[in-house]
């Protein structure tokens, strides 16, 4: 039998206005088990809590009762109270007088009958409490970063310079990600590579930086602390330690019909190619599906001219096993497709361009060399009209497009507008918006500046219908504030196209059971409290994978996931929810029903020897991993014989309260 | 047929195969069929004819520990609940030989017996035709007419998931098997609560049906745990009589394959398979159409669920006139 | 409960704790009234709850149960609700097959920034539940004092 | 709606089925309309307008005939809007108050060309019977 005291709160009138606190300490005072019962005007207060521990001590309490506010208010208060007087945290329970008592009655009658109810409810339950101590787990102190974006590497640089280790898992050849392929840089307009390649080297040259480029995440376990992923490394054909990434073999390649990538298909590479000049690892990699070798059998001339001798036919995936305490999910962006977009003619006209192969083209580094020409002719334009919001802001019923404002097109066009106008200024240019949003510290600045200083022709409306005509595109759009419909024949037309998550962040998010929007962007743990947090434990977001960002805001949520991952593994243990699930083996039938609802894949099952009176010998049992398991209680519902339960919330002791309540 | 699969299993067991048999034998009566292990020794007293109602699936539980295989022999019908049974954990796949077996429908005697036919001593069939031989002589029946209710909504003559099938079967459903249920659906809830006060009150707990159900299998049922808060032994009121079937058909719920081996058994008439069969309705109008016992490893539709399911108060909203 | 007095309903509304029970404190909070005859049950999550516990309830006497949560989608657990919802649909279609009343038992998903919609959801169970009058096709007699 | 009452933007957003709260004036209706320049007030001005109750204009104006029905504006409508039901309504709103001059239901089956998308057959009917 436990021994209770029960303590009433006044919180000034805030309870006693309508509860007759006194009433309510003598009422417990002839529940079972109860030897002490009080009331005190502030519980939570010093005195208060003095007093709590006294009796704890005085009378020998093994079970404590609060009747007092929320327990979302002052239940870790209390706690704390029992444990400086020798007690167990966990055998202590709050009765909500105040929030869903005192706070909601006016008659006193009412008021007190029913907080001497939630007394008696709390008191029932103590009585089935028993002392719950939090268990521990290790860290392993090395970070995943899953993408090599400017988020990915910029994380792996924050977290490597505290010290630990972090492995930077990209599926291309080359780390860069996206921001390798931009041009220029709003607001600055500073050429990007020019700041993020000086990154790339730092991170290939940190000590704690292991980068395993041309490889995917094929599966993970474990938990917060401990996670075991397993990375497939695909055969690049090419000996990283031997290529010195002369070229040579790039040249020689007499396949040249694969489409360059990195150039977003606006040229043609051969199929042993180095994605770009300044890529990191600086080796060659060659596409199987495109090489002659690998088709019939012959050439081979790469091997033939590569005098480190690093060409390797014979090469096979690779899969690395390596345990980590936190994991980054850095998958990034692409642009949508958008040849859904036919009014725009994309497909019908290679003079309709998405910004990211725009981008390409104004690049010295791209497949023009920088000079702006139309693709269809090698022309040099006259008129581009850019379009944008093409497939943002959608409605979700719409049958193509996102919902979400993509947050950068505005940004970008304004720039792509100027640096045409500052290059070219013969070519006249026209931007269609809906809204020109620039949020951002002197992004407004450099909006204006493209329509005051470079006189692009910013029309509020949009295009209805682009069309391919003998010389030119005819583009027909509104012009919503001069009511009028324009007709424009421009030499190019520029999409500015809603990006989207990365294609393989769905598959991810489920391996890691990190959940998703409805768009295939990572959520966050809280929106505003814990953005970079993803709400599985240890598995940490950065940049475009949880939601549309530019560039600076990138870099300061990659810091920001970084601190939280170095937090995490700075800990020697981590301290675990003691309310978790639990089987009784000798009620378990190993039937897997928990498994299939559980959130969090805590639960695995094991052969073991039970001795109980119905039976005797080796069966299958359910084992919750404490240390995974949030204590949401799916699997004891679930469970068809009873054997899972929940401690803190248990079977019986939810039982207990609903009898106390219907009593 | 019989002849055939005491061959094929002896064969089985000789080539090393498996090393005994679930079946069936002659029980107390001359049609008793009860479930019964044969190895090489007796497989000869193996019984497999038109009176092999039982579901024997369930028997294999107890059998895991052992070594080597079983061979289980399983009608159409029996072979969801093995899968079942596999999809559990409660029996591994691997020790089972499952021997599909032909079936036409099996015949219940009780239903000859309200025909008014008495005295009964034996009964020959041939080919739709029954001739009960009785103590006052000998009477013909047509087969369809004494067919178990369980075979009036056949699950088809597939074997789901067997290894071998001897004999061919025949599917012998009559109608909608949810004709009853939509009738007591229609009812209101007066007139459903007296139906149901009707059948349940006769309920003796004897736990027939969660004996033979092979969807209560758990080792220690939650009615024989004095910890559960819902054990008791034996109904003392209206609210227990409730309390155990609604129990007993929610554990089932999503689990149950319709076998109809609880009303078979039940001692007291009561149309337990009504409520297993109202969960089937719903999940199957609510969640889509889904058979317990298809296939190893489905992931029934209460661990399950998808983002656009109807809310709880669907149920009120149905039928709406009789609220 | 005495046959004497005027009947009041007895209700037992099982909150999960992130969502609901902080709508409910919330309601508190606001000073939002709703009938003292309505007593929470925190649990952690929509799915704990075992529809076992709804048997109980009224077997104990209770007239009518409730349970909140998250709104789907919202859950802290990130799917518990779903499962709940299934579960209570399965439930709620048994118990009003077998005839008993079907606004005795309700779900209801309540934030933890709708107190408003918790003072209210309550204050119509409650209705709801006086108009039905006392549970007694589930009561068990002998829990009755 | 009776005939002497005045149509009210919730008649319109009743006959119609279309929202204009979700609109929200990007105008690629109006810049995809091959009607523009005949129509006094354009694809994007129906759904502001209607939004904000000035009802009596659009159905004054010629602009509900000069409009094609070729739902060039509802199919590119990222928000699915749909303007042209929105027009289409204005226009059944003015043939219902100027009273029963328009072709009954029983009239129609004969006339129905399959290969023409029936709400053009129908809107185009009204149109006409102006």
């Amino acid at each position: 039998m436990q021994r209770i005291g029960v303590f009433v709160c006044w919180c000034g009138s805030n309870i006693a206005a309508t509860v007759d606190v006194k009433a309510v300490a003598e009422a417990a005072k002839h529940e079972p088990g109860v030897v002490f019962s009080t009331d005190y005007q502030y519980m939570c207060s010093e005195n208060g809590q003095a007093m709590i521990r006294e009796a704890i001590k005085e009378h020998r309490l093994t079970g404590v009762v609060i009747c007092s506010c929320s327990p979302r208010m002052h239940e870790a208060t209390f706690r704390k109270t029992a444990v400086s007087a020798g007690l167990n945290p966990y055998m202590v329970e709050i009765a909500n007088i105040r929030e869903q008592c005192s706070w909601i009655h006016k008659d006193m009658a009412e008021g007190t009958e029913k907080a001497i109810i939630l007394a008696r409810a709390a008191i029932a339950k103590v009585h089935l409490n028993a002392p719950l101590v939090a268990g521990t787990s290790p860290v392993t102190k090395r970070a995943l970063v899953i993408g090599g974006g400017i988020a990915g590497i910029q994380t792996a640089l924050d977290i490597a310079d505290a010290g630990f280790e972090v492995d930077i898992v990209e599926k291309a050849p080359t780390i860069g990600g996206r921001m390798a392929q931009l041009d220029k840089t709003f607001p600055t307009l500073d050429c990007s590579a020019c700041i993020l390649t000086p990154k790339m080297v730092d991170a290939a040259q940190h000590e704690k930086i292991n980068i395993i480029s041309y490889a995917e995440l094929d599966s993970l376990s474990g938990f917060v602390g401990n996670f075991t992923a397993k990375i497939r490394k695909k055969a690049r054909f090419i000996d990283e330690t031997k290529c010195t990434g002369c070229g040579i073999c790039t040249e020689k390649c007499p396949s040249r019909k694969g489409l360059n990538d990195f150039n977003m298909g606006l040229n043609t590479r051969g199929a042993v190619y180095i994605p770009f000049a300044q890529a990191i690892p600086n080796v060659a990699v060659i596409d199987s599906a495109q090489c002659i070798h690998f088709r019939t059998g012959k050439c081979g001339l790469c091997e033939k001219n590569c005098s480190a001798g690093a060409i390797k036919f014979d090469q096979k995936d690779e899969i690395l096993e390596r345990e980590y305490g936190a994991i980054v999910v850095a998958t990034g962006f692409k642009p949508i497709d958008a040849s859904a977009f036919n009014e725009y003619a994309y497909s019908d006209s290679p003079d309709v361009v998405t910004s990211l192969e725009f981008e390409r083209i104004m690049n010295a580094a791209g497949p023009t060399k920088g000079k702006l020409v139309r693709p269809s002719d090698g022309k040099h334009p006259h008129e581009i009209v850019f379009i944008q919001c093409v497939g943002s802001r959608c409605t979700e019923d719409a049958t193509k497009g996102k919902p979400y404002c993509s947050k950068i097109c505005c940004m970008y066009t304004a720039k792509h507008a100027m640096l045409v106008r500052e290059k070219y200024p013969d070519v006249k240019v026209h931007v269609f918006y809906i809204d020109a949003r620039t949020p951002g510290k002197n992004f407004d600045e450099f909006y204006r500046r493209a329509v005051e200083q470079y006189d692009v022709d910013y029309i509020k409306g949009m295009v209805g219908k682009v069309s391919v005509e003998q010389d030119h595109l005819h583009v027909q759009g509104s012009d919503l504030i001069n009511n009028e419909q324009i007709h424009i024949n421009a030499d190019m037309v520029v999409l500015a196209t809603a990006i989207e998550p990365d294609p393989t962040a769905r598959a991810l998010g489920t391996m890691l059971t990190a959940s998703m929007d409805t768009n295939d962007f990572f959520t966050e743990a809280h929106p505003k409290l814990r953005p970079v947090e993803s709400p599985t434990a240890g598995v940490f977001l950065s940049g475009v994978a949880q939601g549309p960002k530019d560039i600076p805001e990138t870099v300061a949520q990659a810091g920001a996931a970084a601190a939280k991952v170095i937090g995490l593994l700075c800990k020697n243990e981590l301290t675990c929810n003691p309310c978790v699930a639990h089987a009784n083996e000798a009620l378990c039938n190993g039937c897997s029903q928990c498994e299939r609802v559980c959130p969090y894949g805590a639960i695995t099952y094991e052969d073991k020897e039970v001795r109980s009176p119905e039976f005797r010998g080796i069966k299958r049992i359910a084992v919750v991993n404490g240390a995974i398991c949030q204590g949401c209680g799916a699997c004891t519902v679930t469970c068809p014989s009873g054997a899972m339960d929940l401690k803190g919330f248990s079977n019986s002791q939810i039982m207990a309260e609903v009898d106390a309540i219907c009593r | 047929m019989q002849e055939m699969i005491k061959e094929r299993v002896l064969t089985l067991i000789n080539e090393g195969a498996a090393d005994r048999v679930l079946a069936w034998e002659t029980g107390e009566f001359f049609y008793d069929r009860t479930p019964k292990f044969f190895d090489k020794n007796n497989v000869n007293d193996l019984k497999y004819d038109s009176f092999c109602g039982a579901n024997v699936t369930k028997y294999l539980i107890a059998e895991m520990p052992k070594e080597g295989k079983t061979i289980v022999l399983v009608k159409p019908c029996d072979s969801y609940s093995l899968n079942q049974l596999c999809t559990e954990h409660r029996v591994n796949r691997e020790k089972v030989y499952a021997l599909g077996v032909g079936c036409r429908g099996k015949i219940d005697v009780e239903k000859l017996r309200t025909m008014g036919i008495k005295g009964i001593t034996a009964i020959t069939e041939e080919g739709d035709t029954l001739t009960v031989s009785t103590l006052y002589g000998e009477k013909k029946v047509a087969r369809k007419d004494a067919l178990l209710d369980k075979c009036l909504c056949c699950k088809g003559k597939e074997h789901k998931g067997v290894d071998e099938v001897i004999g061919d079967s025949e599917e012998t459903s009559v109608g909608d098997k949810f004709e009853m249920v939509a009738k007591l659906e229609a009812m209101t809830p007066d007139e459903r609560f007296e139906f149901w006060r009707g059948e349940l009150s006769k309920c003796i707990r004897c736990n027939a049906c969660r004996n033979v159900c092979p969807a209560c299998s758990c080792i220690k049922c939650v009615f024989d745990n004095p910890k559960s808060g819902v054990d008791n032994k034996a109904a003392a009121d209206d609210f227990e009589e409730n309390m155990f079937h609604i129990i007993r058909a929610y554990h089932v719920a999503g689990r149950c394959t319709d076998c109809g081996e609880c009303s078979r058994v039940c001692p007291q008439g009561i149309p337990l398979h009504l409520l297993n069969r109202k969960m089937i309705k719903d999940i199957n109008e609510l969640y889509g159409d889904y058979q317990a016992g298809a296939e190893i490893g489905q992931r029934h539709p209460l661990t399950d669920y998808t983002l656009s399911d109807d809310e709880p108060s669907v149920v009120h909203e149905r039928g709406g006139a009789n609220a | 409960m005495s046959v004497n007095q005027e009947w009041t309903p007895n209700i037992v509304a099982f909150c999960c704790n992130w969502c609901s029970y902080a709508g409910a404190d919330l309601a508190g909070s606001g000073r939002m009234n709703y009938p003292a005859n309505v007593k929470i049950i925190r649990i952690p999550c929509s799915c704990r709850l075992n529809p076992l516990f709804v048997l109980r309830a009224f077997q104990r006497g209770a007239d009518g149960v409730i349970l909140c949560g998250c709104h789907p989608g919202d859950c802290h657990y990130s799917t518990g609700n779903y499962y709940a919802r299934r579960r209570m649909t399965m439930l709620f279609s048994m118990l009003d097959y077998l005839g008993i009343e079907r606004g005795r038992t309700r779900v209801e998903w309540v934030s933890a920034a709708e107190g408003a919609k918790f003072a209210a959801t309550m204050n119509d169970f409650v209705k709801t539940i006086t108009d039905l009058g006392e549970n007694k096709k589930l009561e068990d007699l002998r829990c009755k004092k | 709606m009776s005939l002497t009452n005045t149509v009210t933007a919730e008649d319109l957003i009743r006959i119609s089925g279309v929202d204009p709260s979700k609109c929200m004036q990007c105008g690629k209706c109006s810049g995809a309309c091959p009607s523009y320049d005949e129509m006094e007030y354009h694809p994007h001005q129906f759904v502001a307008m209607v939004r904000k109750g000035q009802i009596e204009k659009l159905m004054a104006s010629d602009a509900i005939y000069q409009c094609l029905s070729c739902f060039a504006c509802l199919e590119r409508c990222p928000r699915n809007v749909e303007p042209a039901k929105l027009i289409e309504a204005v226009r059944v709103a003015v043939i219902r108050q100027q009273g029963m001059n328009h072709m009954t239901a029983n009239d129609i089956p004969e006339k129905l060309d399959e290969k023409l998308p029936q709400q053009a057959i129908v809107s185009a009917m009204r149109k006409y019977s102006k």
